[in-house]
């Protein structure tokens, strides 16, 4: 009711705002005009790109100019605003570093020499190599990475060709543990986006999440309802982040020692029996084992290994079950740190369902989604061969193919060679840990093909770049997420590509004509595909084109609300203890190991997200490079006197495997553990092709030589690196 | 306040060059005084005609070298924080070559040609610019001359310690010779010049005590007193305030526990340096995590920055009193002992006990310790339990039984597309 | 209207080169205690010459690794520099020193028996070799003779001794300048 | 009278700019410059701190000291709500306005004109409003008219504790920090 | 410990304000010398109306000296406008509180006075030029024979020298975000400072002689050329003796309200003693007391003292260091100023 309240608060004030300004001032004609838009402004609705959110937005040109991109107020994800990279977006469409033709290399591997040819040329080679390996080593051998809608296209061609092995950084390399972790407890995964109900949460809890930094839209917004509205935040983190500024609670925890201080938690909550008995009662499996289990961590038993004081950790506890079931320990996202990642995600589904919060508002929602049913499309041929990324589920528990593990089988060549990749929109020199493996794995190639808008680093090695329309100037697959509210959203180009750039679609459907795949596509023009999909799902195509977006009924999403309370492990429970994991030789319970202290003297590199960049891509679009046009390396205020360095002064990282950075400017604070440094990813770029970022900032990627593979699913733990700082000469001006 | 000021932080680098300006301008008066100003009286000591520059330059380097001496000795001034250029022999000597040549045909140095420029002489004037068209050239050259300029270095280096003779004999011998040369200089002068020596000369009839004589005779002194009283690089000479020592010692101000301590190590706070003032075997056997080793032996004043937090610890109290006693002594104001020292901390924290008759809250607190202790690598010495089990040890928990009901096949996750990250 | 020949403004004779001496010593002592350096003269000209190289030909300033020494990190001018602050009082005291003494004139200091030009072309050849000299020694009479000679430096007394040996050793050809 | 004004809930911002970017999309804000930015104040030392984080542009004070200084009248206070705004056409780029803001929020335009942000008042004599507060997906600003005791703004002043920034420079900003 | 990080880069702004390079200091330092000029040139034309004799050569120069370098100032002026094109938007309205509006009106109105006062001293400076330009010497004439007239144009002098003396400092006081510049004493000071700066001028132009001819040798003509362009009056010459008390007694006013300048912002809030100690203690300390208080004032006024006693010769040192320190003050204000900020103490 207080959420209401305030809304017609808002709403309320706004109408006297209007009546003050317009009416005041303006004759009511004019207001209708101005509501209508400006004269020579045009407007198309579409969905944003810049991080795979996908937020629904309006694109509006001015006199055949794209002027400004801003949210749309249908869609359910924006909620008719963007973060600033989607109202970044004009400047992606700007950026004078984007790939305008096809290119095939001619100089040695990572050279970054080419020749411009002929979409024709592009293809007609690409198609001729794929032939090629196709006779040598059969379809499988041609493996794909990938991120972003815009995959869906081409994974449709290269699966009608036969091949098999897809994977994206996203499960290995970023939410994976997490979604094992939640699996094998409740069954079920977080998604993406998160079934977090964080704007009902009157206890938000982030471990290591930097909401506000990482910008998730919704997310964000819902973070800030919820610090509005009062909710109390606790923030676990060894830096002092955006998120730990709104929080009542800030655990500058030990770096690795998480699982400790949830171990504790759950400690205090079990003995104080603090949990929700009735629900933990009804839903929970091997709850008396669990109990007896946790009865050993004290959070004195923590307290040396986190660094945080016994008492803190009882008032947190409390805190967390005063405001049950709406409190929500919030799983994170990119939760690949120290190789525990899929066990500590367990103990946080663990720690949510003693709070009850699954299933409950101001926890986890159920999400719904529209029916909307595929295209009609022929059968696939069946792969001749299984996947290779997981082999002999050497991983058991991942559910998702492993980037690392296609990477590892291209250099072993077992269980049989892979001589062919696409990579579809991700850098994988920036996205997967030890960079040297990613080239040397490239170096057994026959062909890498790299499709994406800018000529990034691992363009650099590809055979043949094919330059692809930014998101404002393509059509893609329609967006059906399972989320609060269902919805269906639709992308359209809002402007011509500016050079000879083609979108996937396209480039997707011209491959399959020269591989002769053409009976996999009845359809000529991706819109006669989209039509075919949104008319099936009994929707009006040209008002979905109109709006950009077109909701459905909302569905119930809490236990409270209907929504059957299911879960889908083995127990058909919660399970506080799994089965499935003592079945394959893990801890049923998860169990703390302490981390890796590093060599004396270093510190650990952490890293994470600004809000106006997403991963290495946005640093050459001019609006956001504006903002921030390099990191600099947190390190705290007093090491840094103490190596003798001040706020502003150069130096560069060196790693414990010798690997030294670009230069990159000391930010002294008092924001973070005296034990670590931080880096904002994304940046140290190498790629010549990218003008406006090379050289600026250093990259963490390049750092990241070691990795922790974890044991359960497979991810790749990357805080595990450990770094000096020398000091650097400042760069020369231009 | 000990010297030099500016290094003991006194004024900052702003002020210094204020000044600069004002020992720039006594520089400048006296070298006028002295008739440095002027290219002939300059050139003459080539000639033997008038040997001023010897004896003014002499005459300064003896009293300079000698009150330098002797306010080290006194405690007054820290030689070691006076700058010593580094010696790189053979650039200096074919630099002194140069130099002299470069002497003898502009007839100025680069200090007296300032004097003479200000005082509006015209060769002088000229000097200065053809010095700066010198520069000019030598920064051209200077790639290539680079590796010779850097060549033959011995560091930081005294004659004193080249030869190995007593810094206070050589003071002594360096004043004996001064005077020699000033005797020899008032000769040539009579020979070569054909002056007279005037009533203030050396050499003048010995019917009063000229001042100059009293001048040589009281350098020769302390000359003498230098031959006997030793080395002026010594180590750090400090005033110690009594009363706040006392306030200090009264109030455990200057003391950090063993507990305080502990918890400063498990949050990983760094805002302080732990010293452990053993020797570096003692160290090496066990040294409290995070301390490094600087024997008190070693002590040097400039350990670190004079506001830093730094905590002296040793096995009981006594080493680590007298190492902090010497740094609060040398201004830092920030220095701590560690109370009871080592063995408090094997007492209290790697090996804590745990009082019988314990309250609940001693016992709660109990619980921290023996955790930290475990933590530190030692363990709670009790005959009660901890209450704390093994915890890093892999549970041997019995299965739950299967789940009540028929156990059926629960729902298929739904199938999701998942992209991003 | 030329110079007046006035007693009142005859220029004082020198003071006694011992007492001289000692006062020089004083200041360098001075020196010693209040900074924990001593005297210079030479680097201050590095330093300005340095500059303007840079203000005039920025990219040539920072190439050179000569000019690059006395430019510094970028945080302060480099004119905010000991020795230039100190030359500029060197100036201001040998003119007031001059002023008072009457010893302030427009002339060139030479020996009877060479003209103007010719004295004048020695002294800026003299000044120029000077310079050189000097940054090979890193430094010059004030930075190393004087101050290192007080403080026993190795290099100095080397130096020091060398200056004279050049310098004798050249003398007798240019006596006509002098004498 | 209208005024008017801004209330910027700290609470709620992250510092994303997203405002920074609505408000150069919005009003061709060339590259290399803003009208509006994000300032994080953080006070304490590890590990007790707190941190403010506020998105800051031009205060449209009620006592503006760039009007009073600006010699040829560009810089001037709207008809409208008392926007201070600045007509390009009239600016010689004197300089003096950017030096008489405490708040640098003025800047000089490459064109040679002084910049700054104007509360898009092209949006608001729309009905709209200005950019930056349009696009906040923390809905940390809140425009309108500081007068109007009913308007929102007024609303949120009277309800909860708040700042202005550098109020003792007398400038009387219309901006305000919820706390 | 605050940390204060504000996204932003804009130029000329961040990290430092700095908007105004060497420009507005030559602007301030040569509006200064002129304002002093004028108000002596001006009380001489006024003298002169009485004592025909006391009519100082020097002084005639003053004027045509003056139009040059305003000129020369008004033309820093115009290279540190951003929006060069619209300069004449000033003419085009009058803002009573912006000194810049001031300025630019007085400055309209100094260029008549000082060109009357230059056209009425043509005749003495430039003989030949006048003889050419007879319309020019009858006007000159006729001015000398209204009496009334001549009185109008030094009194017109003197007082828009007052005016655009006081406005180069009032226009760095106006600007209220910069706590160094917020004090009332500033336009007093540069005017004194621009007083002793004119007066030293005067004092270096009563030493210009033409060189002496004669010498054969090429070097020697040279020298001679220097060294009597630069050769001290003969003692007792009258002007240059009454120049120095004069110029004594501006640089001590003006040391006098450097100090209470000092001790004002001193006195005041938090802010404005952290604004000053960038001048007392902090970066711009040394340039401070040793350019601008030490050889800008101190020495001179020692320097003059001296020569005034004749206890040593009268050189034109004295009035070239006035004449550095002047502009070190401008330079050293502005700088400092800009450096200095309300924010300080606050964020």
């Amino acid at each position: 009711m207080e959420r209401l309240s305030r809304r017609r608060f808002l709403k309320i004030s706004a109408a006297t705002f209007g009546a003050a300004t317009a009416a005041a001032h303006l004759p009511d004609a004019l207001r209708a005009a101005a509501a209508q838009g400006e004269k020579g402004v045009r407007t198309v609705a579409t969905f944003c790109e810049m991080c795979f959110w996908r937020c629904g937005g309006i694109a509006h040109v001015r006199d055949g100019k794209l002027w400004k991109f801003e949210g749309n107020p249908k869609d359910p994800q924006s909620r008719g605003r963007l973060c600033p990279r989607g109202t970044g977006a004009v400047g992606a469409y700007y950026a004078r570093d984007r790939l305008q033709k096809p290119l095939v290399r001619v100089g040695a591997r990572g050279k970054e020499q080419w020749k411009a040819v002929t979409w024709d040329e592009a293809l007609g080679y690409v198609a001729e190599r794929m032939q090629k390996i196709k006779a040598e080593h059969g379809a499988e051998a041609i493996a794909m990475f990938n991120h972003g809608i815009g995959v869906r296209m081409l994974q449709h061609v290269l699966k009608s060709y036969g091949c098999t092995n897809f994977a994206g950084p996203s499960f290995a390399q970023c939410r994976g543990p997490r979604d094992v972790g939640f699996r094998l407890t409740f069954g079920e995964d977080v998604g993406s986006p998160e079934r977090t109900d964080i704007e009902n949460a009157r206890c938000l809890v982030l471990i290591g999440s930097h909401l506000g930094e990482n910008m998730h839209n919704t997310q964000v917004q819902e973070f800030s309802d919820a610090v509005g509205a009062g909710a109390t935040v606790i923030v676990v983190d060894p830096r002092f982040s955006v998120a730990a500024s709104k929080a009542k609670y800030w655990l500058p925890i030990r770096p690795g020692t998480d699982l400790a201080l949830l171990l504790a938690w759950m400690h205090v909550i079990v003995t104080e029996k603090l949990y929700d008995a009735d629900y933990v009662a009804q839903h929970g499996y091997g709850f008396e084992q669990f109990a007896a289990y946790v009865q050993a961590f004290t959070p004195e038993w923590a307290y040396p290994e986190t660094g945080i004081e016994p008492e803190l950790i009882r008032a947190t506890a409390r805190e967390m079950a005063q405001h049950r079931p709406a409190t929500l320990i919030h799983p994170g996202r990119h939760v690949n740190w120290y190789g525990d990642d899929a066990q500590r995600s367990r103990g946080i589904a663990l720690l949510n369902a003693l709070m009850g919060s699954w299933g409950r508002k101001g926890g986890f929602f159920t999400p719904a989604s529209m029916d909307v049913p595929d295209y009609p499309y022929p059968a696939y041929p069946k792969p001749a061969r299984p996947k290779l990324d997981n082999p002999d589920k050497k991983y058991p528990f991942a559910h998702e193919a492993l980037t690392t593990g296609i990477r590892e089988a291209t250099l072993s060549g077992k269980p049989y060679p892979i001589k062919g990749w696409f990579v579809y929109a991700t850098n994988l020199l920036h996205a997967l840990p030890n960079e040297a493996e990613t080239i040397e794995a490239i170096r057994k190639l026959d062909l890498l093909v790299v499709v994406d808008v800018i000529p990034s680093e691992i363009a650099g090695w590809a055979d043949v770049v094919l330059p692809e329309s930014t998101y404002l100037e393509r059509h893609d697959e329609l967006n059906v997420e399972f989320f609060k509210h269902p919805f269906v959203s639709i992308r359209q180009p809002v402007i011509e590509s500016p050079h000879d750039q083609k979108p996937n679609w396209w480039i997707a459907r011209e491959l399959a004509v020269r591989l002769g795949l053409e009976r996999y596509y009845p359809w000529k023009h991706i819109e006669e595909y989209l039509e075919n999909r949104v008319t099936g799902a009994g929707l009006d195509f040209a008002q979905l084109k109109k709006q950009g977006v077109i909701r459905g009924a909302r569905q119930p999403v809490f236990f409270d609300e209907g929504v059957p309370a299911e879960f889908p492990t083995p127990s058909g429970k919660i399970e506080f203890y799994s089965t499935q994991l003592q079945e394959h030789g893990f801890d049923p319970i998860p169990r703390y190991t302490p981390p890796d202290p590093g060599p004396a003297g270093s510190f650990r590199l952490l890293y994470g997200r600004a809000p106006m960049h997403s991963f290495s891509r946005t640093q050459t679009n001019p609006l956001l490079a504006d903002l921030m046009r390099e990191n600099v390396v947190w390190l705290n205020a007093v090491a840094a006197r103490r190596l003798g360095l001040k706020h502003g002064d150069w130096v560069r990282l060196r790693n414990q495997d010798g690997v030294l950075s670009n230069r990159v400017q000391v930010k002294a604070t008092e924001r973070i553990r005296p034990d670590c440094v931080y880096l904002v990813h994304g940046f140290g770029h190498t790629a010549k092709g990218l003008r406006r970022a090379l050289g600026r900032g250093a990259s963490d990627a390049g750092l990241i030589t070691r990795y922790k593979v974890d044991p359960l699913m497979g991810g790749t733990a990357m805080s595990v690196n450990f770094v000096t700082l020398e000091p650097a000469d400042a760069p020369q001006e231009a | 306040m000990t010297a030099p000021l500016f290094k003991y932080g006194l004024f900052g680098d702003e002020i210094s060059l204020i000044v600069a300006f004002g020992i720039g301008i006594a520089f400048g008066f006296v070298l006028e005084r002295a008739g440095f100003g002027n290219a002939r009286v300059l050139a003459a000591q080539f000639y033997f005609r008038d040997l001023r520059v010897l004896k003014v330059m002499f005459t300064a380097i003896v009293t300079a070298m000698t009150g330098v001496y002797v306010l080290s000795r006194m405690g007054v001034v820290d030689l070691s924080l006076v700058y010593l250029t580094p010696t790189f022999l053979w650039p200096q000597i074919v630099g002194g070559l140069i130099l002299g040549v470069g002497f003898v045909i502009g007839g100025y140095c680069p200090g007296t040609s300032c004097v003479s420029a200000a005082t509006g002489r015209i060769d002088g004037i000229v000097y200065v610019l053809g010095m700066i068209f010198g520069l000019i050239g030598f920064a051209e050259i200077y790639p290539m001359v680079e590796n010779f300029a850097h060549s033959s270095a011995l560091g930081q280096i005294t004659l004193s310690s080249l030869f190995k003779i007593p810094y206070g004999v050589l003071v002594f011998a360096v004043v004996v010779m001064a005077v020699v040369a000033f005797v020899g200089a008032e000769w040539a002068e009579t020979k070569f010049g054909g002056k007279k020596p005037d009533a203030d000369s050396l050499l003048a009839p010995a019917k009063t005590l000229a001042p100059s004589r009293l001048l040589a005779g009281g350098i020769v002194g302390l000359g003498v007193i230098a031959a006997v009283s030793g080395d002026p690089y010594r180590g750090p000479f400090a005033r110690v305030d009594t009363r706040e020592l006392a306030l200090n010692a009264g109030t455990k101000a200057d003391h950090i526990s063993v507990d305080q301590l502990a918890d400063w190590l498990v949050q990983g706070r760094n805002d302080f340096l732990l010293v452990d003032v053993r020797e570096p075997a003692e160290f090496a056997a066990y040294h409290i995590p995070e301390a490094i080793n600087v024997p008190l032996a070693a002590l040097s004043p400039d350990i670190a920055d004079r506001t830093e937090r730094i905590v002296f610890y040793s096995d009981g109290s006594i080493h680590s009193a007298q190492a902090w006693l010497l740094l609060k002594s040398l201004g830092y104001s920030n220095a701590y002992m560690l109370f009871g020292g080592l063995e408090e901390w094997k007492d209290s924290i790697l090996f804590p006990r745990l009082a019988a008759d314990a309250t609940p809250e001693q016992k709660a607190a109990f619980d921290k310790r023996a955790a930290t202790a475990a933590h530190f690598g030692g363990a709670a010495q009790t005959g009660v339990a901890p209450a704390t089990g093994t915890p890093t040890e892999t549970p041997k928990l019995a299965p739950p039984p299967p789940p009540a009901g028929d156990g059926a096949a629960p729902a298929a996750v739904k199938k999701k597309k998942k992209e991003g990250c | 209207m030329t110079d007046s020949t006035d007693t009142s403004h005859a220029p004082r004779p020198h003071v006694n080169p011992y007492w001289a001496g000692f006062a020089l010593g004083l200041v360098l002592l001075t020196s010693f205690v209040v900074m924990g350096r001593g005297l210079g003269a030479s680097g201050a000209f590095s330093t300005a010459v340095a500059t303007t190289v840079h203000a005039v030909a920025p990219a040539h300033a920072e190439s050179n690794a000569f000019y690059a020494g006395y430019l510094g990190d970028g945080t302060t001018h480099p004119m905010k520099d000991w020795l230039v602050f100190e030359v500029l009082g060197v100036f201001v005291g040998g003119f007031l020193s001059g002023a008072l003494a009457n010893r302030l004139k427009f002339v060139v200091e030479k020996g009877p028996r060479i003209a103007n030009g010719p004295r004048l072309a020695f002294a800026f050849v003299g000044g120029a070799l000077m310079a050189i000299g000097a940054k090979f020694a890193l430094g010059c009479t004030s930075g190393q003779a004087l101050t290192g000679g007080a403080l026993l430096n190795v290099g100095s007394w080397a130096f020091m001794m060398c200056v004279f040996g050049g310098a004798y050793a050249l003398a007798w050809f240019l006596r006509r300048q002098w004498l | 009278m209208s005024r008017y004004g801004m209330v910027i809930d700290t609470h709620r911002c992250v510092g994303c700019m997203d405002c920074v970017v609505a408000c150069k999309t919005e009003n061709h804000v060339p590259e290399g410059y803003c009208r509006d930015w994000i300032t994080e104040v953080t006070r304490g030392e590890f590990p007790t701190l707190r941190m403010e984080i506020r998105t800051e542009r031009c205060n449209h004070c009620d006592n503006p000291p760039c009007v009073h200084c600006c010699p040829t009248g560009a810089s001037h206070v709207h008809e409208r709500g008392g926007v201070v705004l600045v007509t390009k056409e009239e600016c010689i780029g004197c300089k003096a306005c950017l030096a008489a803001c405490p708040y640098d929020a003025r800047f000089v335009h490459p064109e040679g004109y002084v910049d700054k942000c104007t509360f898009c008042i092209h949006r608001v004599e729309q009905g709209l409003l200005p950019a930056c507060v349009s696009v906040c997906p923390t809905h940390c600003m809140h425009f309108g008219d500081l007068d109007d005791p009913l308007s929102e703004v007024s609303r949120l002043l009277a309800s909860r504790a708040h700042h202005a920034l550098l109020p003792e420079a007398g400038t009387k900003p219309c901006i305000y920090y919820l706390t | 410990m605050i940390e204060t990080t504000i996204h932003r880069q804009n130029p000329m702004i961040d990290p430092a304000f700095h908007a105004w390079g060497w420009e507005i200091p030559v602007y301030l330092f040569l509006g200064g010398l002129v304002a002093g000029l004028m108000i002596l040139s001006g009380y001489h034309i006024i003298r002169a109306l009485w004592d025909k004799d006391r009519a100082h050569g020097h002084y005639v120069t003053a004027p045509i000296l003056s139009l040059a370098l305003l000129t020369v100032g008004m033309g820093a002026l115009f290279l540190d406008l951003e929006h060069k094109l619209y300069v004449w938007r000033l003419y085009l309205t009058f803002e009573v509180t912006s000194p810049m509006s001031w300025g630019s009106w007085i400055l309209l109105l100094v260029y008549p006075a000082l060109a009357a006062s230059a056209l009425l001293t043509l005749p003495q400076t430039f003989p030949k030029l006048a003889r050419r330009l007879p319309f020019c010497s009858r006007c000159a004439g006729a001015l000398h024979d209204c009496p009334r007239v001549v009185q109008a144009i030094g009194f017109a002098n003197m007082l828009l020298g007052v005016m655009l003396g006081i406005y180069t400092g009032i226009l760095l006081s106006t600007l209220s975000a910069r706590p160094l510049w917020n004090s009332a004493l500033l336009g007093p000071l540069f005017l004194f400072s621009g007083l002793s700066t004119g007066a030293a001028t005067i004092h270096l132009l009563a030493h210009v002689r033409r060189p002496d001819s004669g010498s054969d040798d090429f070097s020697d003509a040279v020298l001679s050329a220097l060294v009597n362009w630069l050769r001290p009056p003969a003692p007792g010459h009258v002007g240059t003796q009454k120049l120095e008390h004069a110029d004594n007694s501006f640089l001590t006013v003006e040391l006098l309200l450097l100090g209470l300048f000092i001790v004002g912002l001193l006195s005041s809030t938090e802010v404005h003693q952290r604004a000053v100690e960038l001048i007392l203690t902090g970066p711009y300390a040394a340039a401070f007391w040793v350019l601008v208080v030490g050889c800008g004032i101190v020495l001179p006024l020692t320097l003059q003292f001296l020569q005034a006693q004749h206890r040593i010769r009268s050189t034109v040192v004295p009035a070239l260091l006035v004449i550095g320190g002047s502009l070190a003050l401008r330079i050293v204000i502005v700088a400092a100023g800009q450096a200095s900020a309300w924010t300080v103490a606050s964020h």
